[in-house]
């Protein structure tokens, strides 16, 4: 059913990137790098959503000195602008709390910072 | 709502003036020579002297000591769940949302 | 800039946003549902002309939404009324209040957009907003360590949620909830969308066995604050709602979805209450009633769903279920509200949480006694108190649907007195503590706060009937009738 | 604070990244990029002052809450576009067609025409205001914070 | 006992992940018809060349006004956090 790409091997390494981002959140106890897992979450999202717009042999939907062709879709694309821009947000504010945490807990494990229990 | 059929605001306000009305007689039946800071105030324990506010006080872990006894099977694994672990709130997200997709898939085949 | 002239905009700008959700809520009571299409030669032109999908932005406020703007909007008047004698001990104010009107605008922009992108956008922007606010008071670490996991949580929730987006963007190219509304098939990707969708807004509204970030995050943030973030939580519950009713409708299976959400909700309401006793810190304590009480919304309106495919039984009882599953959702706003400020009042007097420190606050602290049994009685569905009508509707119709649900419910009402009466006896009453010799009551706009949510909660006790006819009932039909919101939108194509 | 060498080839390369992020933000409405591409370019030269110079170096020209106004005022710019059309619509393009921006270019590929696109090119503007004071800003005081830290212990 | 719960939750959560990706349109042949709209339309409607730019800006403009808040409160949050103590005196 996949003409030219088999399998939708796009797709495939979004889910992969996504499986390896929660496998990344739920196994690591240091902070720093479950900011990271989110951070590849995110960017396997941005990349679903890239791919989504892709047509076969399209060109960017810009009409400044275009060559002929189909276009790609350009909603996606700004979905994509949308979301990079809020990861962006949240990584930064994640990062701030994170360094309070560290000054004072002085660790950044997320079993050793951790004060509220039960 | 049928449920609420019955309701009568009326009803609340008389029932609480009621109350308020039972509640000033028993106050005007009680001691009418009471004053404050003399001997009338300080708690009567046969004469010994009661123990201070500290422990006469019961605190909040002593409340329902037994219930929690009785239910002990209930709350060790429980509160043992509540590990205050931001990777364990992601597994269980990640576990409801594959036991809901197997649940719809499971029913879409039926 | 003075303080002063902040405060008074802050106040001014929340009850003018006060002001118009009320005239807005009359007009759609009286006229149907409201639409505004953003950025178009009309704003009633939902579909360019001669075209056949819309393809811009389009607010959709219909009586559910409206409903949820105006619990919104008075929970945030009164937190802000109550915050503003909390911040004279705290530096950085300005934007303090900055984030709480983000807050607000987030929960409105959730609960007025027809557009799916555009509610994660916002649903971002509480959370975000919420978060900053939790950590606060930089100075606490358990503080900043809730607002870590709130902001962890939710934008890993939120991410699923833009995942779930994607693939009914790709499957139908449209994000308008209406217009996918009208052409979802429930293909098994629809189910894979709907699962994620599901569990991303549960996780946000607090359901057990995803309700752990709850506790942590409601019992550090500041004073004022707290109803605020549960609202946000609400608004989450509103947006599965939304999914459920209007996005899929009765295309799925609503039988399978309806049980899975009462089983939630039942799950919610037995282990939120009994960890609820539990607790010894007094905000904790109301964190996990929260919880609890979020899961009597979840039965009743599950049951309505769980009914929805068959119009008599959900004539007979399941819409009466559905009615008092959304009127829990306002006077769990009010009077849960209501509790968190008074805990907030012991803390911002006494400088604990700690239940096993307090006693005696009766003879200190008058008002806030009387505040607190009024919120405790309504919480544990004490006549007369308006916690009692909504449990009761919800107590009668589910018992036509399944009884071993309502007999739960009862019995988690049951506890969830016995809790308050240990708080109560706990905090307020035994002697006087010499500790707490010169503990004096809160200041006034705090009063002013907590007392603006009981009037309220006692105009509700006393005409519980008039609310339900005048806005419960109109938002339940809103979400019953889909084909209601599709031909706004679709205008009958 | 690192080497001279570093510093120099900063001072050199910080312009390019300046003028460059202000040509994306410009050309937004005609070339790919915008308002938010044009400012993540900019705030990416504010990092490289703060990776050579050291952030306090830097903090003493650039004030976070001269840059927290910066933005603030960017925002106000993109609603007060935004009310501009409240006339017809909010968010209405009501630019087109007028003598300001108001170009309507010719139908498919064109050289491209700077004065077209009614309030789009303002709007980039301020979001690209926005974005730069914001980035930067978060930079700054994320940098400052940790150099604070490094103090402490 | 623990580790078993969580590799067959996350392999179940992957494998409907994977299914997604082959259940989806192939990739190449999107769906389109809001975003054909848009191509033939935002130079007439527009006049900008950069389609994306339009729909930022222009048919999606409400997302945008919100993404500058989302960036706002971040900004305010992080200020917010980092701010000066109130010095004791």
């Amino acid at each position: 059913m996949t003409q030219g790409i088999p399998f939708n091997i796009p797709f495939l390494a979004v889910a992969v990137m996504i499986g390896i981002a929660f496998y990344i959140i739920i196994s690591q106890r240091n902070l720093i790098k479950l900011v990271m897992g989110l951070s590849i979450l995110a960017s396997g999202v941005n990349l679903f959503l890239i791919t989504l717009g892709y047509r076969k042999g399209g060109v960017a939907p810009i009409y400044t000195h275009t060559p002929a062709g189909i276009m790609v879709l350009p909603i996606p694309q700004a979905l994509t602008l949308t979301s990079i821009v809020i990861a962006v947000a949240c990584l930064a504010l994640m990062l701030s709390m994170i360094i309070h945490i560290y000054r004072h807990t002085g660790s950044t494990d997320s079993e050793k910072s951790r004060i509220m229990k039960g | 709502m049928a449920s609420l059929a019955f309701w009568n605001p009326i009803a609340c306000i008389i029932a609480f003036v009621v109350l308020v009305a039972i509640i000033y007689l028993f106050r005007s039946r009680g001691q009418k020579k009471y004053k404050k800071g003399t001997a009338q105030t300080q708690i009567f324990l046969s004469g010994e002297k009661p123990p201070d506010a500290e422990q006469r006080h019961i605190r909040a872990h002593n409340i329902y000591w037994g219930f929690f006894q009785a239910l002990k099977r209930y709350y060790d694994p429980t509160i043992k769940a509540h590990t205050g672990i931001i990777n364990d709130y992601i597994i269980w997200f990640i576990a409801l949302a594959a036991a809901i997709a197997v649940i719809l898939f499971i029913v879409g085949l039926i | 800039m003075s303080e002063k002239a902040r405060d008074i905009f802050v106040i001014a700008t929340l009850v003018f946003v006060e002001f118009l959700v009320i005239i807005l809520a009359r007009d759609i009571y009286l006229n149907g549902l409201h639409i505004y299409t953003l950025g178009a030669s009309s704003p009633n032109l939902t579909i360019p002309e001669n075209y056949i999908v819309p393809v811009r932005i389009i607010l959709e406020v219909d009586s559910m939404s409206i409903f949820m703007a105006i619990i919104t909007a008075t929970v945030s008047l009164a937190a802000a009324i109550y915050s503003l004698s909390f911040m004279k001990e705290e530096t950085g104010g300005d934007r303090f209040y900055t984030l709480l009107l983000l807050l607000a605008a987030g929960m409105f922009g959730m609960e007025l957009t027809g557009d799916l992108f555009n509610l994660f956008v916002f649903l971002e922007i509480a959370s975000i907003a919420g978060a900053a606010l939790t950590a606060f008071r930089t100075r606490f670490a358990d503080a900043v360590e809730g607002g870590l996991k709130y902001i962890v949580i939710s934008s890993a929730a939120a991410l699923m949620v833009l995942f779930a987006i994607g693939i009914l963007y790709a499957q139908y190219n449209l994000l308008n909830i209406g217009a996918l509304a009208q052409v979802i098939q429930y293909t098994m990707l629809d189910k894979i969308a709907l699962a994620l969708l599901a569990t991303a807004f549960t996780m946000k509204l607090a359901g057990v066995p995803m309700h752990m970030w709850a506790p942590d995050t409601y019992s550090v943030a500041p004073a004022g604050t707290t109803p605020m973030i549960y609202i946000a939580s609400q608004a989450c519950l509103y947006g599965l709602f939304r999914t459920c009713f209007t996005l899929y409708g009765v295309t799925l299976n609503t039988a399978t979805i309806g049980w899975i959400v009462i089983i939630i909700g039942v799950l919610s309401m037995f282990v939120g209450v009994t960890m609820a006793v539990h607790q010894s810190d007094v905000k904790r304590l109301m964190a996990y009633h929260a919880i609890s009480q979020s899961g009597y919304m979840l039965l009743g309106v599950g049951v309505g769903l769980a009914v929805l495919g068959n119009p008599e039984a959900l004539a007979s009882y399941g819409r009466e279920a559905m009615s008092g599953g959304i009127f829990h959702i306002i006077n769990n706003a009010l009077y849960k509200g209501l509790l968190f400020l008074t805990a907030e009042a012991l803390f911002f007097r006494l400088g604990t949480r700690d239940l096993n420190k307090m006693g005696g606050m009766c003879r200190n602290m008058k008002y806030t006694s009387i505040f607190f049994i009024i919120g405790a009685l309504a919480i544990s569905g004490i006549p007369p108190f308006n916690g009692f009508t909504s449990k009761l509707m919800i107590y009668e119709s589910v018992y036509r649907f399944n009884p071993i649900l309502s007999v739960i419910a009862m019995l988690v009402s049951i506890i969830t007195l016995a809790s308050f009466t240990k708080a109560f006896q706990a905090a307020f009453t035994g002697p006087a503590l010499p500790q707490y010799k010169d503990v004096k009551e809160v200041p006034k706009p705090m009063l002013i706060g907590m007392g603006i949510l009981t009037i309220i909660i006692i105009f509700f006790s006393l005409f519980p009937g008039l609310i339900v006819s005048s806005i419960v009932n109109p938002a339940t039909d809103a979400l019953i009738n889909q084909a209601t919101y599709i031909n706004a939108v679709m205008g009958g194509l | 604070m690192m080497s001279k060498i570093v510093r120099t080839m900063a001072s050199l390369l910080i312009l390019f990244a300046l003028i460059y992020g202000l040509y994306i933000i410009m050309h937004g409405h005609l070339t790919p990029g915008g308002g938010f591409q044009g400012g993540a370019v900019f705030a990416s030269g504010v990092a490289l002052l703060i990776v050579a110079f050291g952030s306090d170096n830097v903090h003493k020209s650039l004030k976070e809450h001269h840059l927290s106004i910066l933005e603030s005022s960017g925002a106000l710019i993109f609603i007060g576009l935004a009310f501009g059309g409240i006339a017809t619509v909010f968010f209405y393009n009501f630019l087109v067609g007028s003598s300001l921006f108001g170009h309507i270019p010719p139908p498919g590929s064109n050289p491209g025409d700077i004065w077209t696109a009614g309030v789009i090119p303002f709007m980039n503007i301020a979001v690209g205001l926005k974005v730069l004071a914001g980035l930067s800003a978060i930079l700054l005081v994320m940098a400052l914070a940790t150099t604070l830290m490094e103090v402490e212990e | 006992m623990r580790k078993i719960a969580i590799t067959v939750s996350l392999s179940i959560f992957i494998g409907f992940l994977i299914a997604t990706a082959f259940l989806i349109h192939p990739f190449g042949y999107p769906p389109s018809e809001m975003d054909d709209y848009i191509i033939e339309n935002t130079q007439s409607e527009t006049g900008a060349n950069s389609a994306v730019t339009a729909v930022v800006f222009d048919y999606r403009g409400y997302d945008t006004l919100g993404e500058a808040t989302i960036l706002f409160a971040a900004v305010t949050g992080v200020v917010m956090l980092f701010r000066r103590k109130k010095r004791e005196n």
